[in-house]
């Protein structure tokens, strides 16, 4: 530091009273050098303490939104940072998780039910009520054609193997649990998650 | 895991091998340079390339892929001949003192029982003696010659340092080096684990070369340690989760399994299961099958399941296969036999071997739907993209539906990570558009089945007509009523063996110990049981105080089973009690009770008098070194060859065609006919994740995009000399199956290998990137990768095949 | 404590001015320093996201052009980039030696000694030197002046950027984006002190694993840095992607920066007032009557000579 | 009978000279203006001349630019007379009566002085120098291109010639008030025979020559037309 120190000393002398006197003989007043800290972008967020879903370390997560989730307002979130809580991460994350925020936000969400009619090449907008009936339409004629109650021994197996299902790891116990009851209910064999491969 | 992310930082070594810690899970990792920082920790890395985890690693060694068990075989070898294991441990805690039947035998590379033309065994002889009670007899000399340990010593006697050197293609110096490390864990104060995730499970032998780590952690006292264990670090957010819950062809929730076809009375069918202790005294607790199998019913089925009807036993469809995997449904799916399939969060085009083949097993299908937050590639199958998916929609007749669902960040819910922490967390935001969560849409589709049952009949329409649906708004169960239903609750008052009342009527249950198999509880995962206790959800616990030390932090979220953080914690102290090493002690007898920094890993009541195994799932209470008939081929593992291989024969078994490659694994005809040779396609190629991505998600994501935009396969200095390759140049990389385009990364990290006397080149693909989302476009990886599986899992060999590289 | 509201009372260096900032008020503001343990680092780019996510930046996406450093490098919208370098060591061992290269934040700033705008760039008594988006004019002289080649202009706006070692977090008390996200460990963030016991604590360790040469960057020449390396191999910092060996200003930019300046402007002046006293004393420089009288008798020579040639 | 009153002012700068001189001064001066505020911040306040301190930074080079070109021009039209005699190096010997106004001692000298001659050269080197420092450092056009070496040495380059350049300018605009008349003959473009015969005395002999060959021609005009009575 001594360096400028010493330039500054030197300033000091002659120059601050020359460049005051100039500015005043210009008619200028100096602008102010004000600090350019910016405005901390977390004032007043809603705060969600949540997890990473993407690989098993499950770190926690804490989820910024604007909005105070008021009947009326859609809270946005705008910022993902790490949890200093989880024993785990302790608020750290890999440069995945400190992506979350555009993976939340990414152009490539799916928005609505679409379908794609057999040999069209493009999706096509339909309601939730319309795809529901139409997907258990096609599984009930599925299932009502090839359900097999007994194999060739003649043993009972009441299985149904035409229509598979894959699950996803990257769901909840809640929802896994709820498609596991479905799909048993359904008497689906070829049922796997990403824990096959 | 066995152990859990935090107790990595109590180990003294870490072996990071058949996975890249540092690379797919860089704050897991975080513990590992705890350890090496605080705990005067080593850090060992064994794998095809100097990967991330290699770059702080303490030493490297490279070795071929595939060749994991050659190297661990070999470790045993050193263990036992060096006699440097932990000898109390392994008469105590494994069943190296058990006999094994005199028919019991291995020739060529093949166990006893082996049928070329089914290509499986006959596991008869894969058997301990037992004497009239049906108690396996044992040796505490360890000398009996057709005892476990001899069995072992003999069986590995072939894994010399050359031999191993010679398979592996690792310099004999460093994988002593490396045998060194290990060996000096087997002091009692000494800890070692084993990090390991898909560079182990994603080859046809797969399963075996985790045995093998865990034969090597059981010979070095390394399990229910702190920091020791195998540790599986899984790959995805809740696949441990969906594994306990049995998301799984031939699985039920918490372990339990479908029947099988054959299985007609439902009484043979809980004998099979419900195994007795093989060793006086022991707990078995598998014993107790029924309770868990009778409350899933119940949960499941409410009152419609009744005694009478042995629990809806015939509801539960039964096995006409060993398994419906994915290789087994697409390759059905290929041949025209599968009308629809349901796709929830999951890119098979993407994510499945051989695209090509995928590709056209889709296009069979009348119907498809995708459940998904993000677009994928499967959903657009049907889409021409060019160079990159080259296919004509007039000429697919697959009805397509893709239907938005929810995000983490949108949903509540638990998750379990690696650490097998159920771990809840809250809705931050709304979803977008019109997105539902999956429990919406599953509902939706099943209620409108259910209507259509009611409405129309149908093939035994009887467990969708009755499938316990108690939830207050039918269309959309809420995460709450989910989870109290999988902890399980007393349908009538539950009572002990003194008749005294436990739990009352509609409460929830503290843990699986107060399961009945008479039908008064219900509970939908019995491993889940106590994590929703009338205490309330004790998934969203938050305390992360250590008072131990030890980072076992019991009062964070919840851990299964009953909030356990080490599992097989008994192994910690010795016979009598007392820990093996204070510095590694989690559980030990005070001379009234069990205490220390965890909860005891076996039952409460079970004094060191009773010399009980403290691996109490097992019939023998011990780990097991001799797998029996446990696993499909052999009980030992054996080092074969991946289905491609860059050598002309297993160097161990030159000449058995047979012993080449795994004996039991299952090989489609058609995939056979896409095998490639070396004489074609010489390099070995390995795929694998990078930490910039997560499989193909993130290429939708800008930020990520940005860190690693392109796609790229790794090649070593000499192969790119030999091809007149640059660093930056376009390659085309061709398997018997395809071809993919990339920019060639030249590296040093990948050296070129000395193995049977041949040079080996390895090629590193990562699997990133396909033709959508933010990053430039490209081909999908699995374009290259072979369709067959693990003999045991059928879980796809990724991790090594064959290819050639060409500069374009 | 770290963080302290911001006010004109802690910065205490200013970019083009002649005067001293206030600074007896900047008593409680104890200097940070962000310390990047190369030994420890994976590569991982979490830091890199984590940036980019706080500070709102969204780079273009590039290509591969056959290593993992991406983007290639700093830009107005990437701050930080992982510079990866296979290395050979003297064993014959390799190493990957991944280098976190961003703003130093020089207790000595080259940029700011450069700056023509007055407050265009200050430094804060925490240390911290940042650049003021506001009265930056985008004349690109922080770039000549920075020894570590950090400062990007715009091709928007014009104007400069760099790493803010997040002044808005470590205003609220907070450590940077980068810090907190890092997974290994590699990078940590506190008072200058303890990150240089910390610093000493990390290449001991290093020493201890056979790292003989392990050390710490925190280069003299710029009067140290609060942004400081660990490095396995202290010795030769240029190994880490070309690290400056002894990083300074540039004596081109401290000449044309430096004294020499203000007394050119002096001399200005002075010329002009020496040109008004030698009119005082020496007078205007006219030409005299007798130039008017030889001009006259000059033409009525030719006027005569004119005459005489008449018949 | 009448006698030929002849023209008491001789033309010293065509108008396009004159034009030109000025467009070169006011740029020149505005450069100064907008350039010394990033030479010094005493300066600072001068950006306030062009619309603040970005936009000062734009125009200055553009500024710059116009003035090297016609800068260009002129130094051709004057390259003539601003080349280095013999008597200019006495004229340089005796400065001092130069400064002291003892013109009476001072050799002959030309249409430009020895000094006007070196400013002419000091002109022509520091512009020719801060025209290539100046488009190295040109932001954004330039800039980001060159190295980072010659950058740093470019702007140290460009500050100093520019205050050499300044200092030049300041002696020549002295000289044209201290020299009476000069300022004139820049503005109007004429000067009085008397004031070229002291400041200029070898130029104003030269014009007083040419004046004569062309009363000759005019007269011979004259005659050749006459019959004797």
């Amino acid at each position: 530091m001594t360096l400028r120190v010493s330039r500054r000393q030197f300033f000091k002398l002659g120059a601050a009273g020359m460049a005051t006197s100039s500015m005043a003989m210009m008619g200028f007043a100096p602008e102010p050098a004000v600090a350019s800290i910016r405005h901390f972008k977390l004032t007043g967020a809603k705060i969600t303490r949540s997890n990473c879903t993407y690989c098993s370390v499950g770190c926690g997560v804490l989820i910024y939104a604007r909005g105070d989730a008021a009947i009326n307002n859609v809270d946005d979130i705008y910022h993902v940072e790490g949890d200093p809580d989880h024993p785990v991460s302790r608020g750290s994350l890999c440069p995945k998780g400190a992506g979350l925020l555009d993976y939340i936000r990414s152009d490539s969400r799916l928005r609505y039910p679409q379908v794609r009619e057999a040999g069209s090449n493009q999706w096509q907008r339909i309601s939730w009520d319309e795809a529901f009936t139409r997907i258990a339409r096609h599984m009930k004629d599925d299932r009502d054609a090839n359900f097999v109650t007994q194999d060739d021994e003649g043993n009972t197996v009441n299985h149904w193997t035409t229509t598979g299902m894959l699950a996803a790891s990257a769901s909840t116990n809640e929802t896994a649990y709820c498609t596991h009851k479905i799909a048993r209910g359904l008497g689906m064999v070829a049922f796997d998650n990403q824990a096959r491969v | 895991m066995t152990n859990h992310w935090v107790d990595i930082r109590n180990a003294d070594l870490i072996i990071g091998m058949g996975g890249n810690p540092a690379e797919a899970h860089p704050v897991g990792f975080r513990w590992v340079m705890e350890a090496r920082e605080h705990n005067d920790a080593r850090l060992v890395v064994v794998d095809p390339r100097f990967t991330r985890t290699a770059a702080v690693a303490d030493y490297f060694a490279e070795i071929r892929t595939g060749t994991d068990i050659a190297f661990l075989g070999g470790l045993i070898h050193y263990l036992i001949e060096s006699g440097r294991f932990q000898r109390d441990y392994v008469l105590a805690y494994t069943d190296a003192s058990l006999i094994v039947r005199e028919e019991f035998g291995f020739e060529d590379g093949l166990f006893t029982g082996y049928d070329a033309d089914s290509g499986e065994y006959e596991m008869e002889s894969w058997q301990y003696e037992y004497d009239d009670e049906g108690h396996a007899l044992r040796d505490e000399t360890l000398e009996h010659p057709r005892c476990v340990f001899q069995l072992m010593r003999q069986h590995f006697s072939r894994y010399t340092l050359d031999v191993v050197s010679s398979v592996c293609g690792t310099p004999r110096d460093k994988i002593q080096h490396v045998w060194d490390m290990a060996a000096e864990t087997a002091a009692p104060d000494k800890t070692m684990t084993f990090l390991y995730a898909l560079g182990w499970t994603q080859h046809s032998i797969g399963s075996q070369i985790i045995r093998t780590a865990a034969m090597v952690q059981l010979l070095l006292g390394n399990m229910g340690m702190r920091g020791g264990g195998v540790n599986a670090l899984r790959g995805h957010s809740n696949i441990q989760g969906l594994t306990d819950l049995g998301l799984l062809s031939d699985q039920l929730p918490g372990y339990l399994t479908l029947p099988d076809a054959d299985e007609q009375e439902y009484e043979d069918f809980i004998l099979e299961r419900a195994r007795p202790p093989l060793v006086p005294g022991e707990v078995s607790y598998w014993r107790y099958y029924e309770r868990f199998h009778v409350s899933l019913m119940k949960a499941w089925y409410g009152d419609a399941a009744s005694e009478d009807n042995d629990w809806c036993y015939d509801w539960l469809p039964k096995m006409g296969e060993d398994l419906y995997d994915i290789l087994h449904t697409f390759e059905r799916m290929h041949q025209g036999e599968i009308t629809g399939y349901l796709c929830q969060g999951f890119n098979p085009l993407a994510a499945f071997p051989h695209k090509a083949k995928v590709t056209e097993a889709l296009s069979r299908l009348k119907f498809l739907v995708v459940i998904d937050p993000l677009r994928t590639e499967t959903a657009e199958f049907w889409m021409n993209h060019g160079e990159y998916h080259d296919v004509d929609p007039a000429a697919i007749d697959t009805e397509v539906f893709r239907l938005p669902t929810t995000a983490f960040a949108e949903e509540d819910g638990t998750i379990v990570n690696s650490s097998r922490w159920l771990q809840w967390f809250w809705q931050a935001g709304p979803p977008p558009g019109e997105a539902k969560p999956d429990t919406a849409i599953l509902a939706g589709i099943f209620l409108r089945l259910q209507r259509l049952y009611q409405e129309e009949g149908g093939a035994f329409p009887d467990p969708i007509l009755n499938l316990h649906w108690p939830y207050r708004r039918p269309e959309e169960p809420t995460p709450e009523e989910l989870a109290r239903e999988y902890n399980g609750w007393a349908l009538e008052d539950v009572f002990d063996e003194n008749r005294n009342l436990v739990v009352r009527a509609g409460e929830q249950l503290e843990d699986f110990g107060f399961l009945r198999a008479d039908g008064s509880t219900a509970c939908g995962c019995w491993i889940f049981a106590g994590c929703w206790t009338e205490a309330g959800n004790q998934m969203i616990r938050r305390d992360n105080s250590d008072p131990y030390g030890t980072g076992q932090t019991l009062g964070w979220a919840w851990s299964w089973p009953g909030n356990r953080r080490i599992l097989y914690n008994r192994a910690s102290a010795r016979p009598d009690g007392t820990p093996w090493a204070a510095t590694k002690a989690v559980v030990w007898w005070d001379g009234e009770r069990w205490v220390g920094n965890d909860v005891p890993d076996f039952p409460e009541d079970s004094t060191p008098g009773m010399t009980q195994g403290p691996f109490l799932m097992n019939q023998t209470g011990r780990g097991q070194l001799f797998a029996r008939d446990r696993m499909n081929e052999g009980p030992f593992p054996e080092h074969y060859e991946p289905f491609e291989t860059p050598i002309a024969s297993n160097p161990l078994h030159p000449d058995s065609p047979l012993a080449k490659n795994n004996p039991a694994a299952r090989v489609f005809p058609q995939d056979r006919e896409n095998f490639g040779t070396f004489e074609e396609f010489p390099h070995a190629a390995t795929s694998y994740r990078l930490t910039e991505h997560f499989h193909y998600w993130t290429m939708h994501n800008r930020l990520n995009a940005i860190t690693q935009p392109e796609k790229f396969v790794e090649i070593g200095e000499a192969l790119a000399r030999e091809l007149g390759i640059e660093k930056g140049d376009r390659v085309r990389v061709s398997s018997k199956r395809g071809h993919i385009d990339a920019v060639a990364v030249v590296t040093k990290r990948i050296r070129s290998l000395q193995v049977a006397g041949h040079t080996v080149h390895q090629v590193g693909i990562p699997l990133h990137w396909g033709f959508l989302g933010e990053t430039r476009k490209a081909h999908l990886t699995n374009t290259l990768t072979p369709s067959v599986g693990d003999a045991n899992t059928q879980t796809p060999e990724y991790k090594s095949f064959l290819v050639r590289v060409d500069k374009l | 404590m770290r963080g302290e509201q911001v006010n004109l009372q802690n910065i205490i260096a200013r970019s083009a001015t002649t005067v001293p900032s206030p600074q007896e008020r900047t008593g409680g503001v104890d200097p940070v320093t962000k310390l990047i343990d190369v030994s420890r680092c994976i590569g991982c780019k979490a830091c890199q996201v984590a940036c980019a996510e706080w500070n709102d930046l969204r780079d273009e996406v590039g290509d591969n052009v056959g290593i993992y450093d991406n983007p290639l490098d700093l830009t107005p919208n990437t701050w930080q980039v992982m510079r990866f370098n296979e290395y050979e060591n003297e064993r014959g061992n390799l190493e990957w030696l991944i280098r976190k290269d961003n703003c130093m934040h020089c207790a000595e700033p080259g940029c700011l000694e450069a700056c023509p705008a007055p407050g265009a760039i200050v430094q804060y008594a925490n240390g911290i030197v940042d650049f003021n988006s506001e009265h930056c004019i985008g004349c690109g002289y922080c770039v000549t002046g920075c020894p570590f080649d950090v400062p990007r202009i715009s091709e928007v706006d014009g104007k400069s950027y760099k790493c803010t070692l997040c002044s808005d977090r470590v205003f609220h008390g907070l450590e940077p984006a980068c810090v907190k996200s890092c997974p290994t460990g590699s990078i940590m963030f506190g008072t200058r002190d303890d990150m240089l016991d910390l610093a000493e604590t990390r290449s001991d360790f290093l020493r201890s694993r056979g790292y003989d040469n392990a050390g710490i960057y925190n280069p003299e020449g710029v009067d140290g840095t609060h942004v400081i390396y660990v490095l396995q191999h202290a010795d030769k910092p240029q190994i880490y992607n070309d690290l400056p060996e002894d990083p300074r200003i540039s004596p081109m930019v401290s000449a044309w920066k430096g004294v020499g300046k203000p007394l050119a402007s002096a001399a200005i002046g002075l010329a002009a007032l020496t040109g008004f006293f030698h009119y005082v004393t020496a007078g205007p420089k006219e030409h005299g009557e007798e130039d008017e009288q030889a001009v006259r008798e000059d033409e009525e020579r030719e006027a005569r000579e004119e005459r005489e040639e008449r018949p | 009978m009448s006698l030929a009153k002849s023209d008491p002012y001789l033309r010293r700068y065509t108008l396009g000279e004159r034009i030109n001189h000025w467009l070169v001064a006011i740029s020149f001066v505005l450069l100064v203006l907008s350039g010394l505020p990033f030479f010094h911040p005493f300066f600072w306040s001068l950006t306030g001349l062009f619309g603040g301190p970005t936009m000062t930074r734009i125009l200055h080079p553009w500024i710059g630019l116009f003035m090297v070109l016609m800068f260009a021009i002129m130094a051709v039209r004057f390259f003539k007379e601003s080349l280095i005699r013999r008597h200019d190096i006495q004229w340089l010997k005796q400065i001092n009566d130069v400064l002291l106004n003892r013109d009476e001692k001072l050799p002959p000298v030309g249409k430009n002085n020895a000094g006007q001659k070196l400013v002419y050269w000091l002109m022509l080197g520091c512009i020719s120098l801060l025209l290539i420092t100046g488009v190295m450092i040109w932001q954004p056009l330039v800039g980001e291109a060159m190295p980072i070496t010659l950058r740093r040495l470019a702007s140290l380059g460009h500050a100093y010639i520019a205050f050499l350049a300044i200092v030049t300018l300041i002696v020549h605009i002295y000289s044209g008030m201290w020299v009476k008349g000069s300022f004139q003959a820049m503005v109007r473009g004429r000067v009085s025979k008397a004031w070229a015969r002291h400041h200029h005395d070898l130029w104003y002999e030269e014009e007083m020559e040419k004046e004569r060959k062309h009363r000759e021609i005019s007269r011979r005009h004259d005659s050749s037309g006459q019959e004797a009575p």
